[in-house]
């Protein structure tokens, strides 16, 4: 199995060709947009939130298979979660791509982020696949912070 | 004719391995590579005759001076240009534009004024203009694309006219490699009034270029697109415009006299390079000048058009695939951008990678025109006079491969 | 301690033969020689890894990138910096504290503010001061220096007040040697409100500094002044500052996303680094850090005092010499200007030159200070990590030598 | 002798300890300064003339020996000349210190040029040797513009 074989793998493959939860919700609580200059990347996260919990999540991506797929995974694993666990598992995946080790536990709801664990070999595919990730966050931030004014963009950096 | 094994020869990079393979770099519009003569001029400066110039009497000095200044003649005689004052060096050519907006920009556009660019130009061609624009409350207008890519010459008629104060365009699209009617848009600019500032990023290092024969009146590139070495770029103008231009940045040698409430300017060019210049890689530069007047601008051009006829035709061998731009070799330079049904440019690239390919993918700075093809990015395979056909006989079994990798899924 | 001998081997143009003599170089206020491992450095680049950085996808963009960005954590670690984004790859000091003028300065500066720099700043630290406030009708003030040639604090005391807005001030006179007491100034700068910008040009390559101790708010240097190539400057600031601070120059990699008449701005630093920058210099860059790290900054001071404490005594030994900037070897640099009573200093260049060795005569773009010290230029040596007491004794030497050729005649 | 011996040959030095000419000229008609930017070598000419002759010049030099013996020089070659004549002196000095050859000839009057002849073998130094000239150059012209305002500067390039 070639090393791009490997990262490849099906489940990526999958949700790149059918990616879950695509698409706009309309009156959002949050929309956010998420750029990656560098390469340009360009997903608009939309998701409905009380102060508890994620209700509805939609993401619109126009990215590479790694990107789309993240961010494909990312809704299936936060949608009607608390926002408690979904910051959690904002953490779990960015600890896993980020850590040099390699020892990220992944729970069951969790595993299939599993495919994503081999983007970790190739340095500038990580941005890719951290950007849903932390347009959620940004988005999280700003549902917090009570300004919904929808104008915002995340910067990865 | 050019012998191309014998110039591979030349750069030390094309034995590099990738991933087990010859390394294939196919992406030469972001940035050439260099020959041993670059790099070694480089190094013997450093090595023999290093020091700051321009203010020393001592022989290191002074030989550093000569030489920096001896490319300021090579410079002018690569473009056609008549007086070596008129060759100013900056870091790369997006200072070179944007000290055109600051300066001559802000002395000579007014409100209601129109700067004109096209639907194609790099990000370097456009925010520097989007600026002054807004400062100055200026209108930015842009000439569109026929649907085959090319520069479309009733939209340029249409937007140029009594208001334009400057047209400002690419000689080659570093995504469509169209190369832009110059001479004609000068015609077209001057009879407006306008003056015309050429983007020469790509044209420069793969046309034969002469600014009079241009009617150019300002003219940017950067060297390492050139054969050359990373932080030299290129100003060219018409004397008498940087006479009349205030200085850009302000500093150490751009200066006359210098009291504590005043200043008065240094004579051109060195009017407008502030502080200790990148004087190696200047010097770096003039080889790579000579190593490309040695084999002649019209050979290369000669074999890029064949590179790029045969490169056309070979892609058209492939499923799924869509080429943006013209598609005869003569009207474009060596830059194909192209979209494979199934697969995100960027995971293209990366496939690619596997085996030694280097191209490159994403909107390449050029986001509105990204926009206006209605996609996020491209795949781009772009070529110098060191590429062979079969590269790209490499490259297009490469592409096979890929979509093997990527399945043949029609959806999304 | 350091062992000069050894580290000579490393900076191949120490060998050099000028005028039949080896070459003495005592012109490092002006650049520094640069060890073999950073001329190996650029040319293992080119030969290498060379690639465009940031946006592409295979290998060698892949490397030059890390190499490119690895080489801001060394900056940062350098000078003491807490976080990589607040560094700045310019071209050289000059053109960073043109962009803290333009960008801060022209969002911050207001009619009667008031700009306050010192009588000994080179013209970078003073025209773009000028500029600004010309434009923004703010008042430049100046820090006059004790007869000696320190920083009057006094002085200082008196012209910064609570319409101050930015002290700039440089680290080390490159005239006088002088070492300013840059935490002194940065409380007194902060107690008013106002922002210190240091010009580290001259102290960056030759004290140990930390910009948290310092208190210092911006820091600009140039790398070909710290044994690294031309080409690379360094603006370092506070994070906030940065943030705060509307771009600089517009183009390619500055930009987050980009429209037809509009564009958003990338993260720090890359908003302020627009175009291609220097990539192989600033790898060259990462070299020189290394080379002084290993040595230690705090041994490279220790060696300089050694050597000023001699050459100042030495100097005591001839006729007729006056040099300006403090006799004592702690309170500066091993920057020593001298004038000797009957020959030019421009005249005296050429007669040392004569003996291979490098000195620099004229005004050292400090023509306000030369003013001020009533003289229209001074001769200048300057000293760093692979100077020695024989060069200086050589130096001597070739000064009595000069008053003969030049007679002893008592006139003008 | 060595090459420096050479470059300060006696006459050099001797208008450089001695120079001629030297001072100011109090309601000249024409006052210029002179700027080498490069090396800070700065001058201040003064001259007086109607529109046939050079009746009186002054110089004031802060420059090297090249810079001080050739302005002093050039004030004795062209002090009294016939505006005609001062142009010639320029002509053959510059063309002296700029040709490629060395055979420009001197005639009588102007031998004391020939000491400065030197300088051509340190390419630096040209502009020390030149900037008198120039600028008396340039105040001809401006003589010839009748724009006798007193405030020009000539950079030397
Ligand atoms: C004190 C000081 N500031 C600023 C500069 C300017 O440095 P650069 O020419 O590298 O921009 C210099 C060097 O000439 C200097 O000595
Ligand atoms: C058409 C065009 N213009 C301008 C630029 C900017 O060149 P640089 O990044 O060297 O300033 C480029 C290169 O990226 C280009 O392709």
């Amino acid at each position: 199995m070639s090393l791009t074989d490997e990262l490849y793998r099906e489940t990526i493959l999958d949700h790149y060709h059918h990616p879950r939860n695509q698409g706009e919700l309309n009156n959002a609580t949050i929309k956010i947009e998420g750029v990656n200059p560098l390469c340009g990347d360009e997903i608009t996260l939309y998701f409905n939130a009380d102060d508890k919990t994620l209700s509805d999540v939609k993401i619109n991506s126009h990215g590479c298979s790694i990107n789309t797929a993240s961010g494909s995974i990312m809704t299936e694993c936060v949608k009607g979660q608390s926002l408690e666990n979904v910051k959690e598992v904002i953490n779990t995946f960015k600890t896993m791509m980020l850590s040099k080790e390699d020892n990220t536990e992944l729970s069951e709801e969790l595993e299939e982020l599993e495919c994503l664990r081999g983007v970790k070999k190739y340095p500038v595919r990580i941005k890719c696949a951290l950007l849903p990730w932390n347009t959620l966050q940004q988005g999280l931030e700003r549902l917090s912070s009570g300004k919904t004014d929808n104008q915002d963009q995340y910067v990865e950096k | 004719m050019m012998n191309i094994e014998k110039i591979r020869q030349d750069f030390p990079i094309l034995d590099r391995k990738i991933n087990g393979h010859k390394l294939v770099y196919l992406d030469n519009a972001a940035t050439s590579q260099k020959p041993n003569s670059v790099i070694n001029a480089i190094s013997d400066y450093y090595k023999n005759n290093n020091a700051n110039i321009h203010r020393g009497i001592h022989t290191l000095s002074e030989e550093a001076t000569t030489a920096y200044e001896d490319v300021r003649d090579k410079v002018a005689a690569f473009i056609g240009a008549k007086e070596t004052k008129s060759i100013v060096f900056t870091r790369n050519a997006t200072e070179a534009i944007n000290l055109v907006a600051q300066t001559w920009g802000k002395t000579n556009i007014l409100p209601g004024d129109e700067i004109v660019i096209s639907a194609m130009e790099h990000h370097s061609n456009l925010i520097p203009w989007q600026w002054l624009a807004q400062e100055r409350q200026a209108k930015l207008r842009f000439i569109e694309l026929t649907p085959d890519g090319l520069l479309d010459m009733e939209s340029a008629k249409s937007v140029i006219n009594d208001k334009t104060k400057l047209v400002a365009i690419t000689q080659m699209s570093n995504v469509l490699g169209t190369i832009t009617p110059i001479t004609e848009l000068s015609k077209l600019a001057h009879a407006h009034g306008a003056l015309l500032l050429v983007d020469g990023a790509q044209g420069v290092p793969h046309l034969p270029t002469n600014v009079e024969e241009m009617g150019a009146d300002f003219l940017v590139f950067s060297f390492h697109k050139l054969l050359g070495p990373t932080g030299v770029g290129i100003l060219w103008a018409r004397p008498e415009l940087l006479e009349a231009m205030p200085p850009f940045l302000g500093g150490g040698d751009m200066i006359a006299s210098v009291w504590r409430d005043k200043a008065t300017f240094n004579e051109l060019p060195w009017k407008f390079e502030a502080g200790t210049p990148n004087i190696a890689d200047v010097i770096g530069a003039g080889a790579a000048i000579d190593y490309l007047m040695a084999l002649g601008m019209d050979n290369v051009r000669a074999h890029e058009i064949e590179l790029t006829d045969y490169a056309l035709k070979a892609f058209q061998t492939l499923d799924d695939v869509k080429i943006f731009g013209p598609m005869d070799a003569k009207l474009r330079g060596g830059v194909i951008s192209f979209a494979l049904d199934h697969i995100h440019p960027h995971d293209l690239g990366q496939i690619l990678n596997e085996s030694g390919i280097a191209i490159r993918a994403g909107h390449h700075c050029c986001q509105p025109l990204m926009r206006d093809l209605k996609v996020w990015g491209t795949a781009r395979a772009s070529f110098y006079l060191y590429n062979t056909k079969a590269e790209i006989d490499l490259l297009i079994e490469a592409l096979k491969e890929a979509n093997k990798v990527m399945g043949h899924v029609a959806y999304r």
